[in-house]
C-alpha cells in the first residue's frame, strides 16, 4: 500500500498504532467504569490482558506500517523506520511496564481501570513524540505524555512521598513547558512554520541562519527536551519524582518518558534543525557531558536503591545524549539501541526495586537488599543481569549498546565524549557493583523478610527482559542491523526540499502563509 | 582432520566447563564440587592432547575457526591457538582442577554457586587465551571479572567486600579505556580500508600512524599493566590475592595476572609496535617491571601475612615477565611466556599450601606458626619444594624462565637485567625467612601441635604442580619448543611494523575533538 | 510616537516571561507558583500572536491548543495540589522535601 | 657387561667417560630412597644406613673406574658427555652437558672420596637423630648436586650444581630445625651465598653476551681471541664470577656464613662446609683460570680477597672456644690461601691444598665431630644443658678418647704445614709462588696466617684434649671414644692427610723426590691459561721477595710453625679454663676477636637493619600511603564529591527551578555574549 | 497614535498586573492580579488583530481557569497565610537576577532576531487577507479541523486524560 496522504483516511493509517493503543485505553476505561460497582473495588482482573492485548495489537498494527511504501513525506506524521523503531520501542515499555505492575497494583490494593488507562494515554504521548514532525503536534503530544505521568507519578493516594513526587514533577514540568513552548513561538517567529520539514528548508534557504531568535528557540526548545529526559542540569526533578512515584511507574516514565524525550531529540534537532547545527551542537555536547558526570557521581552516595536507579537513569541519559551529540546516522542507530536496551534494564531495575521494597513500598534501602540473592536466587540473577547491564558489562545489552555510543562518537571524532563515557561508566560500577554486593555478599539479618514471590505476568516480564537482555549482549546482530536501519531511516531522507520545490508541493495555490498553514498535512479532500 | 586438530576442541573447551558451571548450578549442596572437579578434569584432559598435535616450528595460528557472528560489525567468532595462548590454555586448564580439588573442604556454604563460579571463570579465560577477534576477546575479559568478583565477594575474608570492588574497578578502569582503543582501532581500519572488522588478523595489519600508537598503546598497556600488575597500578592484588579464597588467589595467581602479559604480546605490541617499541615506552615498562622486581621483593619480605607475601611475590615474578617481554629478544619472551606458566604453578601451589594451613589454623599471619615441619612433614617438604621454585632455584621451573628473561634481557639492556637479578637475591630473602619462620622453629603455639599432615586429596592436589616445577626445571625443552617459533615470528612482525608505522597520517589518524564553546562564533 | 506595537509585544511578551519565571522563584505557595507557570504560558501565547501576524495563523492555531493545555494542567495541577494538601496541610513548597539528596 | 679391564683398556686410545650418568644418578637415587624413606619409614635405620653411603660410595667407585681410564689414555682435551639440552631459546642453547678432563676428575675423586668416608661416618654419628633418614637425603642430593658443579661442561651447569649444594648446604645447616638459630644460619648461609650467585649470573649473561655460548671448551677457545686482554669484559666477567666465589667460598665481604653454617651436623661440615662445597670457589676459578688469567686486577683482587681473608679469619680463631667455630674459620682461612694461588696464577698450587685441606680439615672436623659427640653423650647421661662444643667445656680428652686425639694431632700438624704432612706441601707451594710471582705483601699475610694457623690449631688441641677435664665431674665417667664407624673413617682421613701431600713435591727440596703427579696430571687443563699468563709476563722469580729460595722458606716455615706449635703448647697447656658457664667473654683485643672483629654486628647496623628499614617503608609509605592512599582517597574523594553534589539536590522545587534557570541563562548568555 | 496608547495602557496593566501578582503577600490578590494582566493580554491581543483568541482569553482563561484557581484557594483555605507565602530577601534577590537576566537574555536575542525576519511584508498582508476573508474565528478554525485534526483529537484525549487524572488524584484517600 502507497501512503501518500492523498487522503485523510491516509492520517489513520499512518496513526494505526497510535489510534490502536487510544482506542484500548478508551475502551479500558469505558469497560472499566460500567464494570467496576464502586469506585474504591478494585477492576477485573481481565482489564490487564485486555490492555496488553491492545498494546500488542498496536504492536502489529506498527509492524504493518514497516509494509507501507510512503513516497512523500512531509506530513505532520512521519512514518519512517525512525518512528517505528521508536513506537516499537515505547509499546515494548508498555507492555512490559503494565506486566510489571500487575503485581504491585494487586499488592497494594489499587488495581483499577484508570491506571491502565493513564499508562496508554502515555504512550499515545509517547508514541507520537517520536513520530511527529510538527511543533504543535510535538507540544500537545509532549503534554499528553506528560500529564498522564504526572497523575501517575501521584497515583498512590495514600503515599505522601508520591503526592511530593506528583507535585515537584508538575510544577516542573509546567514549568518546563513553558520554555518549551517559549522555544516552539521562537522557532516559529524565526522561520514562520511550525512544520519542521519547511523549517528545515527555510534554515537551509539562509533566511533563518545566524538569527538569534531561532538560537533562542532552539536552545529553549532543547532544554524543553534536556528537561523530559532530565539532563543535567535540568534534571533535578528526576529523583525526587523517581523516587516519589509508584515504583512500576518510575520504571515507565524512566523507560517511556525518557525514550520520547530522546526521540524528540534526534528528531527534533538532530534532523530537522540539523542546517542549525552550530546552534545545537555544542549545547548538547556540555549536556552529555555533565549529565554523565554529576548524577553519576551523586548515585555514589545514594543508600536508597531506588534513588540511586533514579541517578543511574539520569546518567544514562548522558550516555544516550553521547550517540545524539555524535550526530550521526550510527549516533542516531545507537541511540536506538541504547534506549531499546535502557528501557528493558530500567524496567527491570525499577521492577525488582518494588518486590523487594514489599507492601507499602517501605524497604528499598541498599541493607534491605542483603541476602537477597541467595533467598530468591532467580530475582537476583535477574537483577544482577540487569544491573550489569545498566552498568555496560559483556555479555550484557548495555554492553553492546555502550560499545555502539563509543563507537559512534569515535567515527565522529568526538574523543572526549567517548572518555567521558567510559570513566563515567566506572564510576556507576561501583554502585551497582553495591547492590550485588548487598545481594550476594552480606548475610541477610533474620528480621529482614524474604520478598515475596513474583507472580506469572512479573516472572515472565523479568525472565524475557533478563533474556533479551543477555541475548542483545551476545546475538546483537539483529537488533544491530534494525537500529542500524532506524537510525537512518529518517526523514527528510534526501536532508532539504530543494528550494523552490516547497511551494509547488503546495497543492492550494493561494498565498504563501497560507498555504504554509495548510501545508503541514497534505491538503484533505474536501 | 582430526578432531585435535580443529577449532572443535577449543570450542568444546570454551563450552565444556560452561555446561559444567549449568551442571553445579543444578547439582546439589555436596555433588557439586564433584560436578566441578569431573568437568575441569575433563577439560585438562581435553586439552591435553593439543599439547602432542600441535604443530611446532610454525607461528601459524592452529585450531584456527571463524564463524561470522555480529555481521553488522564485522565481529566473527574467532579462535585458535599458536605456541603462546595453547601454553595459557594449559596452564589454565592445569591449574583449575588443583582449585578446584583444592576448595573441597575449604568452602562449606553455597557450594553449587561456588563452583558454577569457577567453571564459568574458566570458560572466560581460556576464551581470553583463544580468542583472536577483539570483541570476543574483550568479552570473555570482562566476563571473568564477574565471577571472580563473586568468588572474592562470597566467599572471601575479612576484608573481602573491599577487595572484591577494588580488583573490579581497578581492573575495569584498564579495561574500559582498552575498549575506547579497540574501538578507535576498528574505527581506523574503517577509515583506511573501508571494512569494519574486529578481527585480529586483520586489525594487525593495519598502519597506525605513530603518534595515534602512542595514545592507543597507553590504552591498551594501562589495561594489560594493571591486569599483570605492573608497578605502580599493583595494590589491588595484594588485597584481592589475600581476602580471595585459596582457589580464588590460585586462579588469580595462576591465571588472571597471565592475562596482561598475555595481552601485552598478543595485543598491544604487535598491534602498536612502534610506540612498543619505542624507546620511552621500553624504558618505562622496563622501569616498572624492575620497580616490580625489587620492590615487590621488598615488600614482600616485610610483610606479617604469609597471603600477603605471597601476594608480592607476583609483582615480582610478573615484572620478570613484563621485563622479559619488552626486552625484546627472543630468549626473554619465551622465558617469560615460561616464567607466566611457572609462575602459575608455583605460586598457584604456594596459595594452596597457605590455604591448607589456613583452613587448619584460620590464621595466616606467619608469627602464628612456627615448628609446622614437626607436624606436618610432607607440608613442609611441599612447601619448601615450591618456595624454592619461586625463588627460581636451577633445576626448578623457576630459575629456567629467570634465566632466560635475564640472559635476553642482558643483549639488549644489560643494566636492567643486572637489576633485575638482584631480585633473585631478594627472592631468597623473602621466601626464606617465611619459609623457616612458619616451619621452623620449636613448634610453641599448643594448636600447632594438634595440625594434622596434608591427607590424599591435598597431596594429590599439590602433586602435579610439584612435578611440573621439576619437569619444567630440568626438561623445559617441550614447552620452549612450542614458544619459539611464535615468538620469532612475533618479534619479526614487530621490528617490521615498528619500522613501517606512519609517520605523517594516512588519513587514519585519531581526531581529537576540542571542547566546543556553547554557542557559536559570530563571524 | 512611532511605536512598533509587535516588537513591543515581543518585548513585553519577554518581560511577563521573566515576570512568571522570577515568580516561581521567588513564592513558596504552590497555586502560585503554578499561576506563574500560567503567566508564562501566556507570555508565550502573546509572543506567538504577533507572530501569527506576519507568518501565519499557524501560531493562533497553537495558542489555541495551549489555552486546552492550560486547561488540563490546571485540572490535574490543581488536583495534586489538592491531593498535597491533604498530606501537609499545606501548600508550601518548601515544606515537600521529603525526597531529597 | 664389560669387564672393567676391557673397560679400562678401551679407555687407552681415547677416553670415554664410563657410566657417566651414574656418577650422578647413584646420589640421586640415594636421595630419593633417603627421601622418600624420611616420610614413610622414618623408625628404619638400616635402609639409609645401607643406601647413603652405599651410594656414594658407589659414584666412587665409578670414579676411580674413570680415573684410571683416564689416566690410561691421558687425554688433552676434556670428554663431554650430552645428556639433554636443556634450555633452548633464540641464540641460547645449553645442554646438560658433563665434561670429565682432568680437573673435574681430581675434584670427582676428592668429592666422592671424601664424601664416601663421611657418609660412612654418619652412620655412627647420626645413629640417634630422629631425621635419620632425611639426613642421608639431604647428604645424598648434596653429593649429587657438588658432582653436577664439578662436572658441568657449561656456566649454566655448574650454576645448577653452584645452588644446589647451596641448597643442600640450607637444609643442613638447618637440619635441626627446631632450634631456630640453626634454621637461621641456613637462611643465612642461603641468602649471603644468593648474593654471590647473582655475581655469577650476571658473568654468565656477560659470557652470553659476548660469546653466544656458556659452554666451557668454546668460551675458553674463543676468548683470547675475541676479548682484550685485560679488557673490561673479562675483567667484569672475573669480578662477577668472583662475587660468586666469596659467596660459595666464604670470602671477604661474605665469610659471614659459615662460622654461622656450624649449626648443622658436625659430618656435614666436615663434608660441606671444609672439604668440598666451600671449595666450589676455588675449582670456579680454576676452572676459568682462562678468563682469569686475562685478567690481571681480578687476579690481583682474588689473591688480595684471598690472602685479607685468610688473615682475617686466622686472627679470628685465635680467640674461638667454640671448636667447631675454630675450624670453621680456620676453613676460612684456608680457602683465602686457596684463593691467593688461584689468583697469582698459580692454579695447581690452588687445587694441590684444595685436595690436602679436604683429606686434613674433614679429619678435624669429623674429630670434633667425635668429640661433640662423646662430650654430647655425656651431657646427655646427666641431663646437662651445657655446650658440648665449647671447648673451655672439654680439656684432657686425650684420656678418654685417644685414637681421636691422634688422629686430630696429625690433622693439626697437617695444617700448620710441619713436613711432611699434606698440608706443609700444598700450602707452602702457595706461599712460595706467592712470593716468588711478586706478591710480596700477600706473602707475607701468607706467612703471618701460616703461623697463626698454628698458633690457634695448637690451642685447640691443648683445649680439648689437654690439661684437666673440665667436663664436670658427674659427665666425666660417661666420656667414651667413639665407635669404630666414626673412627675408621677418622683414621683412613688421617693417613690420607699425611700421604696427600706427596703428590706433589717441589723439586726445590733437598733428599726428597720430585713428584710432579698433580702438576703433570692438571697440566692440560690449566695450559691455555699459563700460557696466557706466561705470554704477559709471569715468571717465575725462584726467589721469595727478601730474597731465598724455595728450600730454605719451606724450611723455615715449617720450623717456624713448629715453632709456634710448641711455644703455644707450652704456653697454653698449664693454663687453667673455667668451663663455658663460669667464664666471663673476653675483653679487649681478645674480645674484638672473639667478636670477630664485629663484622656481623657491622653488617647488621649498615646493611641489614636500614634495609629492613627502607622495605617497611617501601610498604608502610609507598604502598599502603602513597598508591593505596592516593587511590583510595580517589574513591573516597569521588563520593565525597558525590555526596557533596547530592546535597544540591535540597528537595525544594525552587531551587531546582534555580538550576534550571541558571541553565538557560548560562545557554543563552553564551551566545550573547 | 491611539494605538501606541491603549498598547501602552494594556501593555502596562499587563506588566503591572504580573508584578503585583508576585509582589502581593496574599494569594488571592494575587490571583486577581493576575486575572487583571490576562485581561490587560486580551487587550493586547485584540490590538494584534487576534481578537478570538482574546474573547477565549477573557472567557476561558480569565474566567474559567482562574476561577479554579479560586477555588482551589477557597477550598484548601488558603486566603491568609500570608506570612510563609514569600522567600527571604536572598531568594528575591536571586529571582530577581534571574528574572532580569533571563528578560535581558530572551528580549535581546528576540530583538535581534526580530529584525532579521519580520520583515515579510508580503506574508503579513496574506494573513489579513485570510482574516478578512474567513472571519477571525474562521480563520483560525480552518486549520484547526483541517491541518491540525491530530492535535485537536489529542487534545481530546488529553482534556479526557486531565479528568480522570483529577477524579484520582483529588478523591479521598482509600480506606
Amino acid at each position: 500500500m502507497i501512503l501518500d496522504f492523498s487522503s485523510s483516511l491516509h492520517i489513520v493509517w499512518a496513526l494505526l498504532p497510535e489510534i490502536v493503543v487510544a482506542v484500548t485505553g478508551l475502551v479500558v476505561l469505558m469497560l472499566d467504569v460500567f464494570q467496576r460497582g464502586s469506585r474504591s473495588a478494585p477492576s477485573a482482573p481481565w482489564v490487564g490482558p485486555l490492555a496488553i492485548t491492545g498494546l500488542v495489537g498496536a504492536v502489529l498494527a506498527n509492524a504493518w506500517l514497516l509494509t507501507l511504501e510512503v513516497p512523500a513525506q512531509n506530513a505532520q506524521i512521519a512514518v519512517d523506520g525512525f518512528r517505528i523503531a521508536m513506537n516499537f520501542i515505547v509499546l515494548g515499555v508498555a507492555i512490559f511496564g503494565l506486566l510489571y505492575s500487575f503485581d504491585w497494583l494487586n499488592r497494594e490494593g489499587q488495581f483499577t481501570g484508570e491506571f491502565i488507562f493513564l499508562v496508554l494515554m502515555a504512550v499515545v504521548g509517547m508514541m507520537l513524540l517520536g513520530g511527529t514532525r510538527d511543533l504543535i503536534v510535538l507540544f500537545v503530544a509532549i503534554e499528553l505524555m506528560s500529564i498522564s505521568v504526572y497523575v501517575l507519578t501521584g497515583y498512590d493516594r495514600r503515599s505522601r512521598r508520591s503526592a511530593e513526587a506528583a507535585l515537584k514533577y508538575f510544577l516542573m514540568g509546567a514549568f518546563a513547558s513553558g520554555f518549551l513552548l517559549y522555544g516552539i513561538a521562537l522557532i516559529f517567529g524565526s522561520v514562520g512554520s511550525t512544520n519542521l520539514s519547511l523549517v528545515t528548508s527555510e534554515i537551509a534557504l539562509g533566511t533563518a541562519s545566524n538569527n538569534p531568535m531561532l538560537f533562542a528557540g532552539v536552545a529553549l526548545l532543547l532544554v524543553g527536551f534536556a528537561f523530559k529526559v532530565s539532563a543535567v542540569p535540568f534534571h533535578m526533578w528526576t529523583p525526587d519524582a523517581y523516587e516519589g512515584a509508584p515504583t512500576p511507574v518510575t520504571g515507565f516514565m524512566a523507560a517511556g518518558v525518557k525514550a520520547a524525550g530522546f526521540a524528540a531529540i534526534v528528531r527534533f534537532i538532530t534532523i530537522e534543525l540539523a542546517p542549525a547545527a552550530e546552534f545545537w551542537e555544542g549545547i548538547i555536547w556540555w549536556l552529555a557531558m555533565l549529565t554523565m558526570i554529576v548524577p553519576n557521581l551523586a548515585a555514589l552516595a545514594q543508600d536508597d536503591v531506588k534513588r540511586m536507579l533514579a541517578y543511574s537513569s539520569i546518567a544514562h541519559a548522558g550516555y544516550l545524549l553521547v550517540g545524539v551529540a555524535a550526530d550521526s546516522p550510527l549516533g542516531r542507530s545507537a541511540t536506538l539501541f541504547y534506549l531499546a536496551v535502557y528501557a528493558a534494564m530500567t524496567l527491570g531495575s525499577f521492577a525488582i526495586v518494588y518486590l523487594v521494597a514489599g507492601k507499602g513500598d517501605v524497604r528499598s534501602k541498599l541493607s534491605d537488599f542483603r541476602g537477597l540473592g541467595w533467598r530468591r536466587p532467580l530475582l537476583g540473577a535477574a537483577f544482577v543481569v540487569f544491573l550489569l547491564s545498566l552498568a555496560g558489562f559483556p555479555p550484557t545489552g548495555g554492553f553492546i549498546g555502550k560499545l555502539y555510543l563509543l563507537s559512534a562518537a569515535v567515527e565522529s571524532g568526538e574523543s572526549v565524549l567517548a572518555i567521558t563515557l567510559v570513566l563515567t561508566s566506572l564510576i556507576s560500577y561501583y554502585y551497582y557493583l553495591r547492590v550485588i554486593w548487598k545481594m550476594y555478599f552480606e548475610e541477610a539479618p533474620e528480621s529482614l523478610p524474604t520478598p515475596e514471590r513474583p507472580g506469572l505476568a512479573f516472572g515472565f516480564a523479568a525472565s524475557i527482559g533478563a533474556l533479551a537482555l543477555l541475548v542483545a549482549g551476545l546475538f546483537p546482530g539483529h537488533g544491530l542491523r534494525t537500529a542500524s536501519r532506524a537510525g537512518e531511516d529518517l526523514v527528510p531522507r534526501a536532508a532539504v526540499v530543494a528550494p523552490g520545490a516547497a511551494p509547488s508541493a503546495r497543492p492550494s495555490g493561494q498565498d504563501p502563509a497560507a498555504s504554509r498553514a495548510s501545508s503541514n498535512v497534505s491538503e484533505p479532500e474536501r | 582432520m582430526s578432531f585435535f586438530e580443529s577449532h572443535w576442541v577449543l570450542t568444546v573447551l570454551l563450552l565444556l566447563p560452561l555446561a559444567g558451571a549449568v551442571a553445579c548450578l543444578f547439582a546439589g549442596k555436596d555433588e557439586a564440587k564433584h560436578v566441578a572437579l569431573v568437568t575441569s578434569i575433563a577439560a585438562f584432559l581435553l586439552s591435553l592432547p593439543l599439547f602432542w598435535v600441535f604443530r611446532e616450528g610454525t607461528p601459524a595460528i592452529q585450531n584456527y575457526v571463524s564463524i561470522p557472528w555480529i555481521g553488522q560489525w564485522g565481529i566473527a567468532y574467532t579462535v585458535g591457538v599458536d605456541g603462546i595462548s595453547l601454553l595459557m590454555v594449559l596452564l589454565t586448564t592445569f591449574i583449575m582442577p588443583m582449585a578446584i580439588l583444592g576448595s573441597y573442604s575449604y568452602i562449606k556454604r553455597q557450594e553449587p554457586t561456588y563452583y558454577a563460579m569457577l567453571l564459568l571463570l574458566m570458560t572466560a579465560m581460556i576464551g581470553v587465551f583463544i580468542a583472536l577477534d577483539m570483541f570476543l576477546f574483550f568479552l570473555f575479559w570482562e566476563l571473568m571479572l564477574i565471577p571472580m568478583y563473586f568468588i572474592i565477594g562470597v566467599w572471601g575474608g575479612e576484608r573481602r567486600i573491599y577487595a572484591a570492588i577494588k580488583f573490579f574497578l581497578f581492573t575495569a578502569v584498564g579495561s574500559l579505556l582498552m575498549l575506547v582503543a579497540i574501538v578507535t582501532l576498528v574505527y581506523l581500519y574503517y577509515r583506511q580500508y573501508g571494512v569494519v572488522t574486529f578481527a585480529y588478523n586483520d586489525l594487525v595489519e593495519l598502519p597506525v600512524t605513530r603518534s595515534a600508537q602512542f595514545w592507543l598503546f597507553s590504552a591498551f598497556a594501562l589495561a594489560f599493566a594493571i591486569k599483570v600488575p605492573l608497578f605502580p597500578v599493583h595494590t589491588w592484588l595484594p588485597d584481592a590475592h589475600v581476602e580471595a579464597p585459596t582457589a580464588g588467589s590460585v586462579i588469580l595467581a595462576g591465571v588472571l595476572l597471565k592475562m596482561g602479559t598475555y595481552g601485552f604480546l598478543r595485543f598491544a605490541m604487535p598491534f602498536f609496535a612502534y610506540a612498543a617499541t619505542s624507546d620511552v615506552v621500553v624504558y618505562t615498562i622496563l622501569t616498572l617491571s624492575l620497580i616490580g622486581i625489587v620492590y615487590g621483593a621488598w615488600v614482600a619480605a616485610v610483610q606479617p601475612d604469609a597471603k600477603k607475601l605471597v601476594a608480592y611475590t607476583s609483582v615480582a615474578h610478573l615484572g620478570f615477565v613484563m621485563l622479559g617481554l619488552f626486552a625484546l629478544t627472543s630468549e626473554s619472551i619465551q622465558g617469560g611466556i615460561l616464567q607466566m606458566v611457572n609462575h602459575g604453578i608455583s605460586t598457584g601451589a604456594l596459595f594452596l599450601l597457605i590455604g591448607m594451613l589456613y583452613e587448619r589454623r584460620h590464621t595466616r599471619l606467619i608469627e602464628d606458626f612456627g615448628g609446622i615441619a614437626k607436624v606436618m612433614p610432607f607440608f613442609a617438604f611441599a612447601f619448601v619444594v615450591v618456595a624454592l621454585s619461586s625463588i627460581g632455584l636451577p633445576g626448578t621451573n623457576g630459575f629456567v624462565g629467570e634465566f632466560l628473561i635475564l640472559i635476553g634481557t642482558f643483549r639488549t639492556h644489560p643494566v636492567a637485567a643486572v637489576i633485575a637479578a638482584t631480585g633473585v637475591v631478594f627472592a631468597a630473602a623473602y621466601m626464606l625467612p617465611m619459609v623457616q619462620r612458619v616451619l621452623y622453629g620449636p613448634v610453641e603455639d599448643e594448636e600447632n601441635r594438634e595440625l594434622t599432615d596434608i591427607g590424599l586429596r591435598e597431596r594429590i592436589v599439590l602433586l602435579p604442580a610439584l612435578a611440573m616445577i621439576v619437569l619444567i626445571g630440568v626438561y623445559p625443552g617441550p614447552f620452549l619448543e612450542k614458544t619459539s617459533a611464535s615468538v620469532d615470528a612475533l618479534l619479526q612482525q614487530i621490528e617490521m611494523r615498528a619500522s613501517q608505522a606512519p609517520l605523517e597520517p594516512l588519513g587514519t589518524d585519531v581526531r581529537f575533538d576540542h571542547m566546543p564553546i556553547l554557542g557559536v562564533d559570530e563571524d | 510616537m512611532n511605536l512598533d506595537i509587535e516588537l513591543a509585544s515581543l518585548i513585553l511578551s519577554a518581560f511577563l516571561f521573566a515576570v512568571g519565571t522570577a515568580g516561581v522563584l521567588v513564592r513558596r505557595n504552590a497555586i502560585i507558583v503554578f499561576m506563574c507557570v500560567e503567566l508564562m504560558l501566556n507570555a508565550v501565547n502573546l509572543s506567538l500572536i504577533v507572530f501569527s501576524r506576519s507568518l501565519g495563523l499557524e501560531a493562533q492555531v497553537l495558542v489555541f491548543f495551549v489555552m486546552a493545555v492550560a486547561a488540563a494542567e490546571a485540572a490535574v495541577g490543581l488536583a495534586i495540589i489538592i491531593a498535597i494538601f491533604r498530606h501537609y496541610e499545606g501548600v508550601d513548597v518548601d515544606r515537600f522535601n521529603l525526597l531529597r539528596w | 657387561m664389560l669387564s672393567l679391564p676391557l673397560l679400562l683398556q678401551e679407555a687407552h686410545a681415547a677416553y670415554e667417560p664410563i657410566l657417566p650418568a651414574w656418577i650422578l644418578l647413584l646420589p640421586l637415587i640415594g636421595a630419593v630412597v633417603n627421601g622418600v624413606g624420611a616420610f614413610n619409614w622414618r623408625g628404619n635405620k638400616a635402609i639409609p644406613s645401607i643406601v647413603g653411603p652405599a651410594a656414594v660410595i658407589g659414584a666412587f667407585a665409578i670414579v676411580v673406574v674413570n680415573f684410571l681410564a683416564m689416566r690410561a689414555a691421558a687425554p688433552h682435551d676434556p670428554a663431554i658427555v650430552s645428556l639433554w639440552t636443556w634450555m633452548s631459546a633464540g641464540d641460547l642453547r645449553i645442554g646438560v652437558d658433563l665434561q670429565f678432563d682432568q680437573l673435574s676428575m681430581l675434584m670427582l675423586l676428592v668429592v666422592t672420596g671424601v664424601s664416601s668416608v663421611i657418609h660412612v661416618y654418619s652412620v655412627g654419628y647420626m645413629r640417634e637423630d630422629p631425621g635419620y633418614s632425611r639426613y642421608f637425603a639431604y647428604l645424598n642430593l648434596f653429593v649429587f648436586f657438588m658432582l653436577i658443579l664439578v662436572l658441568g661442561a657449561n656456566f649454566a651447569i655448574t650454576f645448577v650444581g653452584w645452588e644446589g649444594v647451596g641448597l643442600c648446604s640450607y637444609l643442613l645447616i638447618g637440619f635441626w630445625y627446631e632450634n631456630r638459630e640453626f634454621a637461621s644460619a641456613g637462611k643465612k648461609a642461603f641468602i649471603v651465598n644468593r648474593i654471590g650467585d647473582f655475581g655469577f649470573l650476571v658473568a654468565m649473561f656477560l659470557v652470553f653476551v659476548h660469546f653466544g655460548t656458556l659452554n666451557y671448551e668454546t668460551v675458553f677457545a674463543a676468548a683470547p681471541a675475541a676479548l682484550a686482554y685485560g679488557g673490561a669484559v673479562v675483567t667484569a666477567i672475573t669480578l662477577f664470577l668472583f662475587l660468586g666465589c666469596t659467596g660459595k667460598s666464604a670470602q671477604i665481604p661474605l665469610y659471614v656464613w659459615l662460622p654461622d653454617a656450624m649449626a648443622g651436623p658436625t659430618p656435614v661440615s666436615a663434608l660441606i662446609h671444609a672439604a668440598t662445597m666451600v671449595t666450589a670457589g676455588v675449582y670456579l676459578v680454576a676452572r676459568t683460570s682462562v678468563l682469569f688469567a686475562m685478567a690481571p686486577v681480578s687476579q690481583a683482587v682474588v689473591a688480595a680477597v684471598g690472602a685479607g681473608t685468610a688473615l682475617l679469619a686466622a686472627t679470628i680463631a685465635t680467640q674461638q672456644y667454640d671448636i667447631k667455630k675454630v675450624l670453621a674459620y680456620s676453613t676460612v682461612s684456608q680457602l683465602g690461601y686457596m684463593f691467593v694461588a688461584v689468583g697469582i696464577g698459580a692454579y695447581t698450587a690452588g687445587i694441590f691444598h684444595l685436595m690436602t685441606h679436604a683429606f686434613f680439615k674433614a679429619l678435624l672436623f669429623l674429630g670434633s665431630g667425635a668429640v661433640i659427640h662423646a662430650m654430647h653423650h655425656a651431657y646427655h647421661e646427666v641431663h646437662s644443658h651445657e655446650d658440648p662444643n665449647d671447648m673451655r667445656n672439654q680439656g684432657g680428652l686425650r684420656r678418654f678418647m685417644p685414637i681421636t686425639f691422634a688422629t686430630m694431632w696429625i690433622g693439626t700438624l697437617a695444617i700448620s704445614g710441619i713436613f711432611p704432612l699434606a698440608g706443609f706441601f700444598s700450602k707452602d707451594e702457595i706461599i712460595w709462588y706467592t712470593g716468588a710471582y711478586g706478591y710480596g705483601i700477600l706473602w707475607g699475610i701468607a706467612l703471618v696466617a701460616a703461623l697463626l694457623t698454628a698458633g690457634y690449631m695448637t690451642r685447640l688441641m691443648v683445649m680439648t684434649f689437654h690439661g684437666e677435664n673440665r667436663t664436670g665431674a658427674d659427665a666425666e665417667p660417661h666420656l667414651h671414644e667413639v665407635p669404630a664407624v666414626m673412627w675408621i673413617p677418622l683414621a683412613i682421613l688421617a693417613v690420607l692427610s699425611i700421604v696427600g701431600g706427596w703428590v706433589n713435591i717441589p723439586d726445590a727440596l733437598p733428599v726428597l723426590p720430585a713428584v710432579h703427579a698433580l702438576h703433570d696430571w692438571l697440566h692440560p687443563v690449566f695450559e691455555p691459561a699459563r700460557g696466557i699468563l706466561e705470554a704477559h709476563g709471569l715468571h717465575d722469580a725462584h726467589s721469595s721477595p727478601i730474597g731465598g729460595g724455595e728450600a730454605m722458606w719451606a724450611g723455615i716455615s715449617t720450623v717456624a710453625a713448629a715453632v709456634v706449635i710448641i711455644l703455644t703448647f707450652r704456653a697454653l697447656v698449664h693454663r687453667t679454663w673455667k668451663p663455658a658457664a663460669d667464664s666471663t667473654e673476653p675483653t679487649g683485643l681478645a674480645g674484638v676477636l672473639y667478636n670477630k672483629w664485629y663484622v656481623d654486628e657491622l653488617y647488621d647496623r649498615t646493611i641489614v637493619l636500614p634495609l629492613l628499614a627502607l622495605w617497611r617503608g617501601c610498604w608502610r609509605i609507598v604502598d599502603a600511603g602513597l598508591i593505596d592512599g592516593s587511590i583510595n582517597g580517589l574513591a573516597a574523594g569521588t563520593r565525597a564529591v558525590g555526596w557533596i553534589g547530592s546535597l544540591f539536590q535540597t528537595g525544594r522545587v525552587a531551587t531546582y527551578m534555580f538550576y534550571f534557570v541558571t541553565g538557560v541563562l548560562v545557554i543563552l548568555a553564551t551566545f550573547l555574549l | 497614535m491611539m494605538e501606541a496608547f491603549f498598547f501602552l495602557l494594556f501593555a502596562t496593566m499587563a506588566a503591572g498586573g504580573a508584578i503585583m501578582m508576585i509582589a502581593s503577600r496574599n494569594p488571592v490578590s494575587s490571583l486577581m492580579y493576575l486575572v487583571l494582566a490576562f485581561f490587560a493580554l486580551s487587550g493586547v491581543f485584540v490590538m494584534l488583530d487576534a481578537h478570538f483568541l482574546a474573547a477565549v482569553q477573557v472567557i476561558v482563561y480569565a474566567g474559567a481557569i482562574m476561577v479554579l484557581f479560586l477555588f482551589v484557594i477557597m477550598l484548601l483555605n488558603l486566603g491568609h497565610r500570608e506570612d510563609i507565602d514569600m522567600r527571604g530577601h536572598l531568594a528575591r534577590l536571586v529571582a530577581l537576577v534571574a528574572g532580569s537576566g533571563l528578560f535581558a537574555a530572551v528580549a535581546a536575542l528576540v530583538f535581534r532576531g526580530e529584525q532579521a525576519t519580520l520583515a515579510g511584508e508580503e506574508s503579513r498582508l496574506a494573513v489579513e487577507a485570510m482574516i478578512r476573508s474567513r472571519g477571525a474565528v474562521g480563520a483560525l478554525a480552518e486549520p484547526l479541523f483541517t491541518s491540525y485534526l491530530v492535535p485537536f483529537e489529542l487534545t481530546a484525549l488529553l482534556l479526557l486524560v486531565a479528568i480522570v487524572g483529577a477524579v484520582v488524584l483529588a478523591r479521598r484517600r482509600a480506606p
